[in-house]
């Protein structure tokens, strides 16, 4: 499918690109963002190695009688990053099991509220008590 | 008539992947997902025999062992839900 | 493709199938654009390990989430018009295709007519993955050995093996038991053969590593944690994986004592060729053992753990 | 010689891609979730291998025609065994199968709510 007009690749890759952004910035469950992490990262991908790529060219293993490859440098750099994405995605899944663990949730506004209230808890008793912020706050 | 195959290969293709999007039960998205797979593999094999890419059968291997471990997994997700449900009373949900 | 990620905004189970699906699409793409090597990654990584990890963290938060929290149409604008923005600054990027691309103009002419000459790998993908650009290579595998570090600190590294009575439910099952039973050997085999076949086709020590993880997890899957624990304790994959980075850099430090620069393996024999093939082969081990044992890690300690409530 | 592999190579292929096809459709036309499973399984399972051959007799002899074999190999160990514990997850997780004709269907379900 080389023969697309030429500026199709970056279209697909701004189109997925938003996909996932827009999964990130509107979805409250953060499991689903980190799903639109992934997206974003593919996408980042699909950019570099269409970059890299050359018409009528093969794949970069030498072999006899083939003169014109493609780029190898892309292919390293995502080749590295794919890996190093899973490993932070896995980081980000810890997260998540982790605040699911402490708030009991993984909707982001269902915890911003137990924050919010846990923050108007700690207010309250400041005000009845301001002596003992006071040695709070010293520590 | 390699052509003919791939042509019919993306069309059951297409085929798993509404079945993916429709799909009334989990069951079915994860049915047509392991179809998809195997049809990626196939479409690997022969698409790569016709463009004559490098080295496709390794990735169409590959394939074939991911595609059996990822429904393996999701297997082994549904067994368990369905291990707490009877405890539970509610499908997994919290 | 695209269809795949519009109408995944959905459900969030069928989310992790349908990234499943879209992993394999985005890996023929990238067979299509001639990039053997990644879409080996991304078939490995994207649709094999990535879903499982998700279904194991949906299990653990369960799956059934899901409000939108605040209309999409404010999202929605912020989307499309910094998507409006950028298919304008692609206006001016050069053609899929062109070999006369900036990006192809710079190093990649020297990688591809001096990297089989000197480094003596026939893929060039490898060649630059671990001797021209090693330093790089090398700052990824610290990368993935500190993300597997944190997912350990933020889970806990016990391995209490017997907190874990569970068996596997799919254990009841006899004929998917021999047929992984007879499988696993295979993919192992295969894993060992993309290790070191990495120099003459596609593969190397990041596709292996993750391969030979998904055999074990495999395993993990069908006949349960206990069992796989008892067959790769964590504790060894801790020292694994810390072992795999030790080897990397120590084949860097080996050619300072012989003053030439770090990780140049020209020194590590009487001909530099032959230097530089050992020194990759070296480095790919090294890669390949501490993504394997990151890997599998990872997998224990998001699926080993239980549901907390 | 090399004309009676070319026809019999054609005709695999065009054997699988017809079966490839009935289990697409069977996938999606078929109305519960046991009868898919069967038609894509089934279908699968003789199709891939009947696409291989095909594929295997067009190429030359090398190291990759094993890999071919591999995959087929692996396609036939694992398809019908991920069938078969896909339906046997689903009995499990309270999947029935439709004994009754699917007109009926909404009658039965009026009658259960009743």
């Amino acid at each position: 499918m080389n023969e697309l007009p030429g500026l199709f690749n970056y279209w697909a890759v701004v189109f997925l690109m938003m996909a996932g952004f827009y999964v990130v910035i509107s979805q409250g469950n953060l499991v689903k963002k980190l799903v639109g992490l992934a997206l974003f990262q593919t996408s980042v991908f699909i950019l570099y190695i269409s970059i890299g790529d050359v018409a009528g060219g093969s794949a970069p293993i030498a072999a006899a009688g083939v003169t014109l490859y493609s780029n190898p440098l892309p292919h390293v750099l995502i080749l590295t990053a794919i890996v190093v994405g899973v490993a932070t995605t896995a980081v980000g899944l810890a997260l998540v099991v982790r605040i699911h663990e402490a708030y009991g949730s993984v909707e982001e506004d269902e915890i911003n509220q137990q924050d919010l209230a846990a923050d108007e808890d700690r207010e309250v008793k400041a005000s009845a008590d301001p002596a003992r912020t006071h040695e709070d706050a010293r520590p | 008539m390699l052509n003919a195959a791939i042509i019919a290969i993306l069309v059951t293709m297409a085929l798993a992947l509404t079945r993916a999007f429709k799909g009334p039960t989990e069951y079915d998205r994860m049915l047509a997902a392991n179809a998809f797979g195997t049809k990626t593999v196939l479409l690997i094999a022969l698409g790569g025999h016709a463009l004559s890419w490098h080295s496709h059968l390794d990735v169409a291997l590959l394939y074939a062992m991911v595609n059996f471990v990822g429904s393996i997994a999701v297997m082994r997700f549904f067994e368990h839900n369905a291990a707490h449900a009877g405890t539970n009373s509610s499908g997994g949900g919290t | 493709m695209i269809a795949v990620a519009v109408i995944r905004l959905r459900d969030l189970f069928a989310v992790v199938m349908l990234f499943g699906i879209y992993s394999f699409m985005t890996a023929a793409l990238f067979m299509d654009l001639d990039a053997v090597d990644v879409a080996f990654t991304e078939a490995a990584v994207g649709a094999g390990v990535t879903t499982v990890l998700m279904l194991s963290v949906l299990r653990l938060t369960g799956r059934s989430e899901r409000r939108p929290a605040h209309g999409p149409l404010l999202p929605l604008i912020v989307v499309a018009v910094t998507g409006a923005a950028l298919v304008y600054g692609t206006l001016d990027a050069p053609l899929l295709g062109d070999p006369g691309a900036p990006a192809n103009q710079h190093v990649a002419p020297r990688y591809i007519e001096q990297g089989p000459i000197e480094v003596g790998t026939p893929n060039m993908v490898t060649a630059v993955l671990a001797s021209y650009r090693g330093y790089d290579t090398l700052g990824e595998t610290v990368v993935i050995f500190t993300a597997g570090l944190a997912v350990l600190l933020l889970l806990g590294i016990r391995d209490d093996t017997d907190a874990l009575p569970e068996q596997s439910p799919l254990l009841g099952q006899l004929v998917l038991r021999v047929v992984v039973k007879s499988l696993i050997p295979l993919i192992l085999l295969y894993a060992l053969y993309v290790q070191f076949h990495g120099d003459y086709g596609a593969g190397g020590g990041f596709q292996a590593g993750v391969i030979f993880a998904t055999g074990f997890i495999l395993y993990a899957l069908v006949f349960g944690h206990a069992d796989a624990k008892r067959v790769v304790p964590p504790r060894w994959l801790h020292r694994l994986a810390a072992t795999g980075v030790l080897i990397y850099a120590g084949v860097g430090v080996a050619p300072l004592f012989s003053g030439q620069a770090f990780l140049d393996y020209s020194a590590l024999a009487t001909d530099p060729v032959q230097g530089q093939h050992l020194g990759v082969m070296l480095v790919e081990l090294g890669v390949g053992i501490t993504v394997f044992s990151i890997v599998l890690a990872i997998f224990y300690a998001l699926a080993g753990r239980r549901r907390q409530m | 010689m090399s004309l009676l592999v070319e026809l019999l190579s054609g005709a695999l292929l065009l054997a699988g891609s017809v079966l490839c096809i009935t289990g697409g459709v069977g996938l999606l036309r078929l109305p519960d979730f046991f009868a898919r499973v069967h038609a894509a399984g089934l279908t699968e399972t003789l199709a891939a291998p009947l696409l291989l051959c095909g594929l295997m007799l067009q190429m030359d002899w090398s190291l990759d025609l094993l890999k071919v074999a591999m995959i087929m190999l692996f396609i036939l160990a694992t398809n019908p065994t991920a069938s078969h514990s896909m339906a046997g997850a689903a009995l499990h997780g309270g999947q029935r199968p439709l004994v009754t004709d699917p007109d009926d269907e909404p009658q039965e379900d009026k009658s259960s709510t009743a």
